[in-house]
């Protein structure tokens, strides 16, 4: 029932980095040790002597170190400051000094302690409360919600009417033959062109020297789009005269003459 | 004699109460002796799942017995509320919505039809789709060999895509007109005349065992 | 009139028994929004809710309210009826519960915060501990040199200890009083009471690819 919740108290290993704390008599650090001594001395955080509390842990500390324990810097470093504290407390201050007085160190270190009992206080009335999955339970059977996705789909009159068309269409190109178009090339075009032309230096339409093939393609449109390039590429060349009278009339051409004189 | 009656009261109090808990907390079903062993020796378990059972009669969660054992569960009038529904608008697959098209047209229709129209296999699940979304419905069977079953439109599919009836669905012509055709079709090609009426001469009804499956599916 | 009533109250009952329901059948509490969506548009939620805790109040099972939302829990005093013990093997490290009782009555608390109370370093794994068991949770990062994680206590663990609200921490106003909330001495006027709502002014968001890492970690 609450298995993300308990599993993990299983897992015993302490981090490696705690470890080195507990070495020291399986204190959790000079705080701790510190709380542990006051309690020796008196239960009440706020009546203990300071002076005395400070020389306890400088003893314990010492006493660890003579015994060839290696003591976590944290330990040291409260040691050195229970040290300052106690100088402070035992060397009346001299009224210019701006260090803060022995009395308000004790007041910060006693502040300190206190806090952590409370925090530990705070954690023990916390671990009695009721608590859920060992004291209070939830639903053990709870009732899922089942979501069922229903899928609305969407699709319009024109999209059903545009699919059909298609498949039916698709359906249709099997008989689909592509019709041949029959188109001049401008090579070919161009090449008629000068065989039909050849020497005259007449004007003579275009329609007229193509008279034949237009009357028997099915596209006649391509033949003189094709001849009508072609005829101007022959022009630049210098090889024909185009002349067109009036718009939409007849084009004619004829051999140049001045190439020939030339 | 007062204060007895009072004090006894209580004792079917607690006793009900923890029966609740209990309950309550269990991942499952629980016996009556199971329970039992939380009361008091002697209690009268079955009096007291009885009263329990009364007092939750008309709640949202009931306390029922199944197979012997008793739990709470969401009282059967409101099971639906555990049950949500959520819509999503989706645009159909091409598959489905060409399927549809050729069986609104060629209705009734086989899967065989349909294929032949399509050039491509047409998936069980595109026909399914097509028949949860409501748009189609199994009409009979084909009195041919294999016996296919056919589909056609249903009412769902008029609402849905706003016509009257299976005559509205535009023709040869319409569809030309309205560029859907191009013109380059061979006169040859026909379009079916839909219809969705009653049973055909060819069809069979479907009977109520039957499932829908065609043997010769592909 | 007298139909009037009758039709109200019929309303009402109809509502106590969608959300009695609902509430059972699930085991994570529930937010009133939440609820009311399965009741009538309009519905005053918060007092059918308090009708339906009232109507609980003295049964084996009790409506309870954990961080503004609500749930079904077996009442606290069958607990002795009902402890399972043996899922509680072990008892929490001792440095996971004094840190999770630093969050809880110091958050929006920091590691550096956490360590000065109880001086000495926390083990990563510490903090792990504890978001892995879902009681604590990375609020967001401090805006102060070296922007620091900020953690806070959940929903969850409002729900585990049986919490309506951080309000309810035990002793908090005892240790409000005594000026055991503030990081400084002298205690300064303002009491900091723990904190679990939005981000605060001095706190960003957790960015969604920040790991959490702390950057001078001791």
């Amino acid at each position: 029932m609450t298995t993300t919740q308990t599993d993990w108290l299983d897992q015993a290993a302490e981090p490696a980095e705690d470890v080195m704390y507990v070495d020291v008599g399986g204190y959790e650090g000079p705080l701790d040790l510190l709380l542990d001594l006051a309690r020796r001395q008196k239960v009440d955080l706020a009546a203990i002597s300071v002076l005395s509390l400070a020389e306890q842990y400088l003893g314990f500390i010492e006493s660890i170190r003579e015994r060839r324990i290696e003591v976590a810097a944290d330990y040291l470093v409260m040691a050195a400051w229970l040290a300052y504290l106690k100088s402070r407390l035992m060397v009346p201050q001299a009224a210019a000094d701006d260090e803060p007085t022995g009395e308000m160190l004790a007041a910060m270190l006693q502040f300190r302690l206190k806090r952590l009992a409370a925090m530990r206080q705070a954690g023990a009335r916390l671990m009695s409360r009721a608590r859920l999955g060992r004291d209070v339970f939830a639903r053990g059977m709870p009732e899922p919600l089942e979501v069922t996705r229903l899928s609305r789909w969407e699709a319009s009159l024109y999209d059903l009417l545009k699919a059909y068309s298609t498949q039916r269409e698709r359906g249709v190109v099997t008989q689909y033959a592509p019709v041949e178009r029959n188109v001049w090339s401008l090579q070919e075009a161009r090449e008629l062109l000068q065989r039909l032309i050849g020497d005259s230096a007449d004007w003579v339409p275009m329609d007229a020297y193509l008279s034949q093939y237009l009357a028997t393609a099915p596209e006649p449109a391509t033949i003189r789009a094709s001849s009508f390039a072609s005829s101007l590429e022959l022009v630049r060349l210098g090889e024909i005269d185009l002349r067109q009278t009036e718009t939409f009339g007849p084009l004619f051409m004829r051999r140049r003459r001045d190439r020939r004189d030339a | 004699m007062r204060d007895e009656v009072d004090e006894g009261a209580e004792v079917v109090e607690r006793q009900l109460r923890i029966l609740e808990a209990i309950l309550f907390a269990s991942a499952e079903p629980l016996a009556a002796d199971a329970l039992a062993e939380y009361l008091d020796r002697g209690a009268p378990i079955a009096e007291r799942l009885d009263l329990l059972r009364e007092r939750y009669a008309g709640r949202g969660v009931n306390l029922v017995q199944r197979g012997g054992k008793w739990a709470f569960r969401t009282a059967e009038d409101l099971r639906y509320l555990l049950q949500r529904e959520q819509q999503e608008t989706r645009s159909i697959p091409r598959a489905a919505l060409e399927t549809l098209s050729i069986i609104a047209y060629h209705q009734p229709a086989t899967r065989a039809e349909i294929e032949e129209v399509r050039g491509v296999a047409t998936g069980k699940g595109t026909i399914d789709l097509l028949m949860e979304a409501g748009w189609i419905r199994m009409r009979g069977r084909r009195r041919t060999p294999g016996r296919p079953v056919t589909y056609g439109t249903t009412d769902a599919f008029l609402d849905h895509f706003g016509l009257e009836s299976l005559s509205d669905l535009p023709g040869l012509e319409e569809l030309k007109g309205a560029g859907l055709l191009s013109g380059q079709l061979p006169p040859t090609m026909q379009m079916p005349l839909p219809f969705d009426g009653a049973l055909r001469e060819d069809e069979d009804p479907i009977e109520p065992d039957d499932a829908g499956d065609d043997e010769g599916g592909e």
